[in-house]
């Protein structure tokens, strides 16, 4: 028999999660802000990247406060909040490069911050306006995917893609997948670690571990640390500290770097907290006590990043007031965007449905505008 | 009498075939300590355990197929699929196992199975969360499909279903789960596989199901104002369908047109329209008409009223069928 | 003119669209070494090397979801799903993702994935083997629908289907992969989304599409020698359909009998009905009438010959067809 | 990052799986019929439970045998055989108990054997004379599941069942669901062990991985040992020498008990080799050597204890011919009821479908029937 190892993982809803009593979790700035090395994780920032990270993980959180400000006020249909995973996504956005291609869920505006894709972009679908409104071979972002773990799969088929392009295993760019802690339960997302593993695909599995699944807790997913099931398919796993912006940048990078070289898969478990409802139909206090999120207010992945650069140094007073500046200009573009984004033509239903317009479509379109004349007449 | 929204009615219903069968268990994402993203288990695990009531991991072919192995055991699984749109992943389950194993075993492994599913637009949701997926399950052989329309019906055959030996899928109209009526807990009610009469009316017969019921009342309504009578048929049923009142109604009108809000190319309304013409054809003085979805992507919700059958669309086409 | 059988003939056009492309990748369980279960890609793997012709792991999602991922690339993917009945695990990504991604991305993403399908009954298999899922994907907005019923088609068709920037479900007959006819290689063939007249006649229009064609043409053979004269459409696209020559007939001929081995309920001949008989009312001489699997579970192969519709059933409803 | 271990799965197009030099293999019986002891797995076998196990082994091979003739000559619709899997079969059906409810795939002649389901029912199906003509519930063994994988997660299922009617975790009983190597790809396979792992399921997965699925080696399925896929999961797997009847029956008994006494599931990986075709209908030639199947006949299943019950003088030869002869009557049996069994009646595709039968079905019923009539008068 395989010996399972005696690690339990911790249980959020029974307290904290212990997190520097994970011997596996890779960790390169504490909680506290503090920074320490890792034996297989060095990294090398300048201190303006330093800032430039902070800056992002700042604006994007920004984008989302005012995000969900703009659903309360009934101007977005629903808003998926990113609040408390700003650095996972920043870190392992930050950590692609330009050949790389993301396919997030629902719920990656970090990502989609790093990749350039415009806020408005991404506030137009959950207003209801489209289902995708940027240019995902462009951005190198794929559209948000809402059917759990479906992009897993498509990830590892762009990564054979790469392989085929470049004649070489591995060859230039990888494909990375973002998930969450209760995709890894869907048949699919096995299936995709199963291909990216027999195929030596050149994509990263990156798991936003945020301890839930709506209500349901990550115990109910997996019973072991969940970076444990690559090994059972043939390929790394690794736990990184998901509110460390510098070891998700780091880890990201070795995985990413990895791929690209022909070597395969690599499983991330970004080992993080969901601060806010899963979305804003959601109501998180049915489910889970406030002490734990207290617990995790403790270990926030901005304060932290600003603790270490106050302490260090790195940044004073002025940096981080031109930053909050920069966030209310933003919240600004974003709030006068979407109070003054049109709304859709009625007769965008009928033409993306097939690259090639079939005649029923276009019968059917055709008897959509003339019913509207007749109302209009 | 109580006074009941719909959604209210299902988590009755639901409790009382819990109590009335220690063997029914309720197995779904969220539906225990949440209750369920529309809270119609509410309460549930809270009174009967987490035996009784599962907050499974997150995997719809898990949950139809464990369902079925459930079932096997002597168990009455009742699965909730979230939303329409995520029903596909267990939908091998559904097809190749659920429906076909009564007759692969000639009868030996009854498969009692209740597969709850929210269905329709109207909700302003993001994509997958307002489909209309019945004519998939429909057209299986093995599964039975019903879809309820107000809160006696959500009441009574939800506890049908459960009661059913064989599977049924069970389609709930979303946007009307806040809807109330009265319900009376101590009736007799109608047999579950039935079409029902909800209107009287001598000039065109109105078909619809679930969500667009409503709809079709309201039709009639403006219609009868304008002095035209329509006659409108709750379906309840999808499969089997129930199509002797329908008959009989269009024996008299001679028009019948059918409204869903699934797409329109082999929707329910295909199978009504073929079925029908053949047993009214010399009654028959329209072709059965349509109104349902356009053939298109369901699209982001600023454009899913355009989309959606609603009163006016109804009356157009009932305008059009009366023009034959 | 080169005679191949259709099984031949679609091995053919496999390999003149990877000549032709290359960026058309074939995948599937099988397909590689074994050169598929019934040979379809026999020798492929061979000349086009492992990265063109893949052995998939035996996922089916996994074909489907990587298709997807390649088609983003830039390639296009021909999937092999070695029979109907094992389409369903992929049904998911089919339904969610093929058939939506170019409408999410407004045309931003196509996907030109070809999804080969053997399909229906009469080889004597086990369950699953013998199914005819099509109107699951007719339904389908987003995906189009093709079923081939002779060689020549078969070669033209593969090709053209590869050729189309929109996901395509293409439906072999899989009982008539033996069946051998002339193939001209270097004709201009009909466009990929027609239907076709194959035999012409005036008493009643008779539809069928993939195996069913042969059936419909021997159907009308056999009424011909009893003074009955019968027009034969092979509808070879199942969505978008073609019904322009189909109502072309039928205003002549005021019957129109539908042939199809799937289960009757909300079959292809469903739709069919609908729209002809909306079209066509007032040419109908008799409703549009049905001959297809009856409504039970695929039965054991040694009762499928009852199961299947063969020429005395088209006949028998021909007959009730022109009593009405 | 997780260690993957150095351990690499032999490559069986690439010559022989080197069985002995196999770390992690369970044996009790080498190829050469010589008893050995694993630490983890000692087995009490009396020696008429030995002889008993021959006589399954042998019965078995010898109705797979008749059943491949009867295909050939046109009397069976298709026929999969175990040839080289009786070992892995018979151990798995032998070790379970009256209370334990086995899901086969569609190869499992031999636990259906151990089962006690008469062989004409298995054969009738093949035959299609019906989809499954056995009763499940009173043998304990499922019909015969045709979808790669989908009897895994009725297995999970059923064992959720046992839990509940015991009211403590294992219960009475457990489950066994039977699956081939390719099927460790689907994903229902991987969310059953997923979902059997999270409720601690009373449920033991065997895995035959008999080197092929249909032409596709192992290797397009997993790079690294199957079992490994469990500890992922959060559970333990082992592999086993699947063509040595003792281990495999050691090996699952200890599994069954595991479940049944509360303590979750198991994954067993039986590493043994289909000695045949795929099925009646597969050609092996077009994608493996010959030299590979010579390989595995020095290893065959029944040779091995035949080996040990004649060294070791727990059997003589009127022995081994009282069995040859009961296998000729058994042959006999089952082609004389094989070529007896009435054809079914048309009727019987309408009488199944529900428990209910519905108005449609019973017209469309009477409808055949009158149009059956029509063709006799
Ligand atoms: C196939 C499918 N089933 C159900 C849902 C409904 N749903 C949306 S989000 C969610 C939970 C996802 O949890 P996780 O993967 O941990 O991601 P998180 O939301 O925590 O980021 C569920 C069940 C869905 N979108 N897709
Ligand atoms: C979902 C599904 N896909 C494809 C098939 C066709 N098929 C039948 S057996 C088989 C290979 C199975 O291999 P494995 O699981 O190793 O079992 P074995 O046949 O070797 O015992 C395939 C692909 C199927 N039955 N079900
Ligand atoms: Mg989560
Ligand atoms: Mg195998």
């Amino acid at each position: 028999m395989t010996a399972l190892g005696e690690m339990v993982d911790p249980v959020p809803g029974a307290g904290a999660p212990h997190l520097p009593a994970q011997p596996d979790l890779v960790q390169l700035l504490t909680p506290e802000g503090e920074r320490v090395e890792h034996p297989d994780y060095a990294i090398d920032v300048t201190d303006d990247e330093l800032l430039s990270l902070y800056r992002d993980l700042a604006l994007v959180r920004r984008w989302d406060v005012e995000a969900t400000a703009l659903q309360r006020q009934g101007e977005l249909g629903i808003w998926a909040s990113l609040l408390g995973q700003e650095a996972a996504q920043i870190g392992a956005g930050r950590a692609l490069g330009a050949q790389d291609m993301a396919f997030p869920t629902y719920r990656e505006h970090g990502v989609a911050w790093a990749r350039g894709v415009d806020p408005l972009h991404v506030i137009s679908l959950f207003r209801g306006n489209d289902l995708g409104g940027w240019d995902p071979l462009a951005t190198k972002f794929n559209l948000y995917t809402v059917v759990i773990g479906a992009q897993c799969l498509h990830a590892t088929g762009y990564a054979m893609g790469i392989q085929r392009d470049s004649g070489t295993a591995g060859g230039d760019g990888a494909a990375i997948a973002f998930l969450g802690d209760g995709a890894t339960s869907q048949g699919e997302v096995n299936e995709a670690m199963i291909w990216a593993a027999t195929f030596d695909a050149p994509v990263v599995f990156f798991c936003q571990n945020n301890q839930y699944a709506i209500s349901v807790p990550i115990e109910r997913q997996s019973k072991v640390p969940l970076f444990r099931r690559a090994a059972g398919f043939g390929f790394p796993g690794v736990r990184v500290d998901g509110n460390d912006v510098l070891a998700v940048l780091a880890v990201t990078r070795a995985a990413l770097a990895r791929a690209r070289e022909g070597s395969g898969p690599t499983f991330i478990e970004a080992f993080t907290y969901r601060m806010g409802a899963h979305t804003t139909s959601d109501d998180p206090t049915r489910y889970r006590l406030a002490d734990e999120l207290e617990e995790w207010k403790l270990r926030d992945p901005i304060a932290r990043l600003k603790a270490h650069l106050s302490r260090s140094g790195k940044a004073d007073a002025d940096f981080f007031a031109s930053v909050e500046a920069e966030g209310d200009e933003l919240a600004v573009r974003i709030r006068k965007g979407t109070l003054e984004m049109p709304d859709p033509a009625g007769t965008e239903m009928f033409d993306h449905v097939y690259a090639e317009q079939t005649d029923e479509i276009a019968a059917q379109r055709a008897e959509f505008l003339a019913y509207q004349e007749g109302f209009a007449s | 009498m109580t006074t009941l929204t719909l959604g209210k009615a299902l988590n009755t219903g639901l409790r009382k075939a819990m109590e009335d069968d220690p063997k029914v268990v309720l197995m779904g994402e969220d539906i225990g300590k949440l209750g369920g993203v529309f809270r119609i288990t509410d309460g549930l695990q809270k009174d009967f355990g987490e035996a009784r009531v599962v907050d499974t991991p997150l995997a719809e072919a898990g949950i139809l197929g464990t369902a079925v192995g459930l079932a096997m055991r002597g168990y009455r699984p009742v699965v909730e699929i979230q939303f329409d749109g995520f029903v596909f992943p267990a939908y091998n389950q559904i097809v190749t196992q659920v429906a076909k194993i009564h007759a692969r075993s000639r009868g030996r492994l009854p498969m009692p199975i209740t597969i709850r599913i929210p269905f329709g637009g109207g909700i302003g949701a993001v994509e997958h969360h307002s489909e209309s997926p019945e004519a998939y399950f429909a057209h299986t052989t093995g599964l039975k499909v019903v879809a309820v329309s107000n809160p006696s019906d959500a009441y009574w055959m939800l506890q049908q279903a459960i009661a059913s030996p064989d599977p049924v899928v069970f389609f709930e109209p979303k946007r009307r789960y806040w809807d109330k009526a009265e319900v009376d807990l101590e009736a007799t009610p109608p047999p579950l596989f039935s079409s029902r009469v909800v209107r009287a009316g001598d000039d065109v017969t109105l078909l619809a199901y679930g969500p667009m019921v409503k709809t079709a009342l309201q039709a009639a309504e403006a219609a009868a104002e304008e002095g035209r009578s329509l006659e409108v048929i709750d379906l309840r049923t999808l499969s089997p369908l129930d199509l002797g009142p329908v008959e009989e109604s269009v024996r008299r009108t001679g028009r019948c047109v059918v409204v869903h809000e699934a797409q329109t190319n082999l929707g329910l309304g295909a199978e009504i329209a073929a079925r029908v013409t053949e047993t009214c054809f010399h009654s028959l003085e329209a072709p059965v008409l349509r109104v349902g979805g356009y053939d298109v992507t369901y699209p982001p919700s600023k454009l899913e009223e355009e989309y959606l059958p609603d009163l006016d669309r109804v009356l157009h086409v009932v305008d059009r069928s009366m023009e034959f």
